[in-house]
């Protein structure tokens, strides 16, 4: 394995496979947002929330390269993944477009998920608007392993809530919205202390100046939480060849492969000022 | 041409200097890492070569990110050449190739002649090691140009080079140039055994949203995938006519057939780039389309393919492109 | 940049020497013809200018056929500059573009100097033709080398012509060179008003089936299209930096954005080329695009988009492409 | 216009539109071959029998160029346009994947079509494979015209044979497949000169050798019968600004562009032997 400049553990890649995965259900979600689910047996029995795919999404060569999504839903019994993706560009727009019986390649499972607790724990999940992707997977895993779950639902406005109801895990829902068209007015930041002092482990995911606003409570609240954030980077392969994904972590000379190290960090590794200087990987 | 009496075909391909690949179908630089990763998706023992990751006299960090994006049938990067250095590799990297089938050549990069000449002193004798790719598509602080843009420099860089090692040399050619093939003959009178033709093409990248480049620094990357296979097939025919050394065709192939059509054009072997990304296996399914349809056209070697002089089908002048 | 105060877009663009055009999204040579088959179609008046079909000194057959092949998100062509010659040109074309409201720059060709400047002299003075748009990636029999691929062979072409002519005198630059920056700085220096960057790039494609090039003669084309906007994009910022004068991109636009890029990296206009055989109205539909999107962002001048020097965003080296 | 090196009279571009078109039947013919259905009013309306369409397949830049497809069937009273083709490439795979209620834009009609007779005539259509496809319109145009028809329907093997059935109108047809799956076996040119006895005219489409083999038993029968050929040239755009689309007409510099002063063109004025010389247009 290519040397990582910045000594964290990277991603097994042997438990990856390429399938051909048949789309079983395209769900329009409202707002730009969709779930769709895939028919990936190898797949749905091997990911661990926080993983991602590498998603073929059109078999002639635009968009040239595949896209990365967060493992929203893996069912190992169903045989079946879902993703939860909003509609940004050309390639998410393709996926939008499939129906019933279409077929797209699937890499996966690929990168480092969250980590679960050891034992009985009290959790809490930040999402940002579409930052909710890797949360349902790991709400039922955090669920199914003892701990108790918090979902702080977090979006600018209701339409672009993901729906917990769908959830089908045991959780308290916190939902902010910035127009306050459902639940507290605000961002997550404005109600995540108070959730703070009764969470042991902090999970979130969403845009980059939420996730160092939600860094920098856990950093300072009384008891300093721990905290890990699925970050984003433009990719090129999703599997540690290109070299493209490359994340920030320490000083002006370290970097971490989003693919192979990531797209989960823990807050302590990665440098936020940096992160927050880069452009947003959608322009990438 | 369909196959009457039955032929063999002998799939491997001479570089040069004992440098003999099984088959013709290895991986480009940069797109293989050190043969590592994919190693745990795909079989990669199976692959005719694999050119490793540009290697630096010392570890590079690479540049700051973004440092990949996507163009229509396309993507630019600027990895800035980010690599564990010459030392890592020889001793860490090497030995564990030493026990594969696929040969290894490594991809080598320096800031200047005394730095390319550090690394493949280093390479040489090195068991695992079966060549250097010599990428001269580096910034010659001397001229403001890469050496890979100036014949005369390209050879000088090719002498020292050549006279440091020696081990299998091939020098891989930037397509940036005003005639590849006067950078082909230079190098290939300076001591290469085989050429590799095309590195990336200058490319860039604008984000409306942001007003600028997508990529940091001066914005510009390098373009590769199948929106270049048209450039790089050209690249290859006129190197081909430049030169008599071995050609190894680069840019934009996706399948079998791209990789064919490197073949007629003067190819003699190939390699998969960017299509990995979008398929990690795409170099072995490159492979096998190969095979099947060198089987089922009776060919004895690739070479077979290359295009016989064109029959001056029918009268009527012609003039260059963009007319 | 969201537009607070209301501000008003002049969309006019000064190419030099009198030459305004009322809007800064024109046609590309060889993709439009002399406008009138498109007349029919679509509302060519509303057009920033047309360029016409490459013009030379006598009629020309063109090449003999294939002249045109597809490839990834890209064209290849090989026409052989087909056209009327420069006399019916003058006598019977600019007659009826004197009626137009749309500038038509005549694009022309020649095999040598004196080729040029005859073609330039008949149209000076022609009512009807706006100015004229010089092609030179014509091959130069004298030097082996198309007189866009060397800065001095190139001069020596926009001097001769640039004496022989008043009319505002554009140069559209070959982008197979290894730096365009010289040839448009050189250019610019023997009297050029404005160049264009980018003709096509040399590509090839290749039948698998026939075994050869796809398009006779030496089987080499021009790119244009999708595939080649990063390169074009690239080439544009980097004849921005070399020159000061107004600067015409073209190269794969097929959108407002496209052609918003390309004001971003430095052009002052652009041409859409292939674009309008996919879309006969493409062109028309760019400039609504432009239109819409500076009223939205209240831009005054199209070069209030240029790209502001880039912010050192954060530390860490930068290298070349390709790595 | 450019002036055509051949001075070969060139098609009315004003008559042409581009249309957004509603796919309204998809109809697998076998043996890779399709018959589409698009709602495109005035197109419909416009078109003569012989003239092409120009579809753009994919919103997507690849493939890059439209593709001409010859006007199969054109019904004004229903505002339709049927076009009639079979999968050899990227584009006409495409197509054959669409659905219906999927748009595609169509930009036609474009060149110069058959001649239809002034008065009663005894016409002969030779189609030879998917040449068949410009002739439901021109014999429905023919009889209403007062002509008789007579379709020389021949194909490599009968799966292959457009099937004359859907026409509609009154023809007398002869079959001839290669491998004698249907009708006489043989190719066209077998039965062609018994043919020619009873015709005024003849209208051929089909490849380039058949085509120039027909325009020699036209030119050598006892009494010589009037030929019209439809032709195929790889196309840049269809509309006559890319002089891409040339074809040998008649000295070593006379061509015409088969997208204005075609497809359609008189036999005399094609140059056979340089047109039998050039490389098929699906390798171009
Ligand atoms: C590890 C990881 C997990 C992700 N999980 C999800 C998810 O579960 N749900 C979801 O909606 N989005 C997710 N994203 C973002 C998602 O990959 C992008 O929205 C998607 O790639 C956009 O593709 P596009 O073609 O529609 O956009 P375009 O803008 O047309 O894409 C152009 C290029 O930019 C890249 N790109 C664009 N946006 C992003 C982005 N935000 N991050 C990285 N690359 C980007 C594309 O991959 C492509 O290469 C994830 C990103 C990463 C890195
Ligand atoms: C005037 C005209 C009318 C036509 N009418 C019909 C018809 O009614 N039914 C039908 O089945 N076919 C017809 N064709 C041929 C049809 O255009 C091609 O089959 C089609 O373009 C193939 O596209 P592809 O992407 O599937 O093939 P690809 O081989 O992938 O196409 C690659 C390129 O070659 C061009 N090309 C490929 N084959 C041909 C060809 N035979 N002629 C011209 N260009 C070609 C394509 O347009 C494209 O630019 C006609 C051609 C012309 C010129
Ligand atoms: C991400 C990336 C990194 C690359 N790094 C190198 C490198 O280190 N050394 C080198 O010689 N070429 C490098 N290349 C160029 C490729 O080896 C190849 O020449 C080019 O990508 C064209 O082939 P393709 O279109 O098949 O990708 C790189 C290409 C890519 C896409
Ligand atoms: C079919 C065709 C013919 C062309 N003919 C000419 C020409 O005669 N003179 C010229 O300067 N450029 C010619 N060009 C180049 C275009 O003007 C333009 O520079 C190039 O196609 C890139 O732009 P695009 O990608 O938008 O097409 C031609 C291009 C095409 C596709
Ligand atoms: S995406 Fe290629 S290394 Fe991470
Ligand atoms: S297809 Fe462009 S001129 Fe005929």
């Amino acid at each position: 394995m290519s040397r990582p400049v910045a000594a964290l553990p990277a991603s097994d890649l042997g438990r990856a496979v390429d399938r051909s995965a048949r789309v079983s259900q395209v769900l329009d979600l409202g707002a730009g947002s969709w779930e769709l689910t895939l028919e990936c047996p190898e797949i749905a029995t091997r990911a661990r929330p926080g993983e991602f795919l590498q998603v073929q999404v059109d078999p002639a060569p635009v968009p040239l390269l595949r896209r990365p999504f967060s493992v929203c839903r893996a069912d190992p019994a169903a045989g079946t993944l879902g993703i939860y993706f909003g509609v940004t560009g050309i390639g998410t727009a393709r996926l939008a477009g499939l129906t019933v019986g279409d077929e797209v390649r699937v890499l996966g499972p690929l990168g480092r998920g969250y980590s679960l607790p050891p034992g009985p724990a009290r959790a809490l999940c930040v999402a940002g608007g579409l930052g909710a992707a890797p949360f349902p997977f790991l709400a039922r895993a955090l669920s199914a392993a003892g701990a108790t779950v918090h979902w702080l639902n977090g979006a600018a406005t209701a339409g672009r809530l993901y729906p917990v109801e769908r959830l089908g895990a045991p959780v308290d829902v916190t939902v902010v919205t910035q127009d306050g068209s459902r639940g507290v007015r605000g961002v997550v930041t404005d109600v995540l202390p108070d959730l703070l002092t009764a969470a042991d482990r902090v999970y979130a995911c969403g845009p980059n100046p939420m996730l160092a606003a939600v860094a920098a409570l856990c950093a300072s609240a009384p008891t300093p939480v721990a905290l890990e954030v699925s970050l984003e980077a433009p990719m090129g392969c999703g599997f540690g060849t290109c070299l493209g994904c490359a994340l920030p972590v320490g000083g002006p000379e370290a970097l971490a492969l989003c693919c192979r190290q990531g797209p989960v960090l823990a807050a302590e590794a990665v440098d936020w000022p940096a992160l927050l200087a880069l452009p947003p990987a959608h322009v990438a | 041409m369909t196959a009457a009496a039955p032929a063999t075909l002998d799939p491997r391909v001479d570089l040069g200097r004992g440098l003999v690949l099984p088959n013709p179908v290895g991986v480009a630089s940069g797109t293989f890492g050190y043969g590592f990763e994919l190693e745990q998706l795909v079989d990669i023992q199976r692959l005719g070569a694999i050119f490793s990751k540009g290697t630096t006299p010392r570890s590079r960090p690479g540049n700051r990110p973004p440092r990949v994006a996507e163009t229509t049938a396309g993507m630019l990067n600027a990895i800035g050449l980010q690599n564990p250095g010459v030392e890592a590799v020889a001793s860490e990297y090497a030995p564990r190739w030493a026990g594969w089938r696929v040969p290894v050549v490594v991809n080598v990069a320096a800031e200047d002649i005394p730095g390319y000449v550090a690394v493949v002193r280093r390479l040489a004798g090195v068991p695992g090691v079966a060549g250097v790719e010599l990428n001269i598509s580096c910034p010659n602080i001397a001229h403001g140009l890469d050496f890979g843009q100036d014949p005369q420099a390209a050879a000088r860089c090719v002498e020292a080079v050549r006279r440091a090692t020696p081990a299998p040399l091939i020098v891989k050619l930037s397509p940036n140039v005003t005639d590849i093939g006067a950078v082909a003959a230079a190098v290939a009178a300076a001591g290469a055994d085989a050429v590799s033709v095309v590195n990336t093409y200058l490319g860039l990248k604008v984000s409306l949203a942001l007003r600028r480049p997508v990529l940091p620094g001066a914005g510009t990357g390098g373009l590769s995938g199948p929106a270049i296979k048209p450039l790089a097939l050209a690249a290859v025919r006129r190197v081909r006519q430049a030169v008599s050394i071995p050609v190894v065709g680069v840019g934009g192939i996706q399948t079998a057939a791209d990789a064919l059509e490197f073949f007629v054009v003067g190819a003699d072997a190939v390699q998969v780039g960017t299509a990995t990304f979008r398929n990690p296996a795409a170099a072995l399914e490159v492979l096998d389309g190969c095979l099947a349809y060198a089987a089922a056209q009776g060919l004895r070697r690739w070479t077979d393919l290359r295009a016989t002089a064109r029959p001056a089908d029918a009268p009527g002048p012609t003039v260059g492109p963009g007319a």
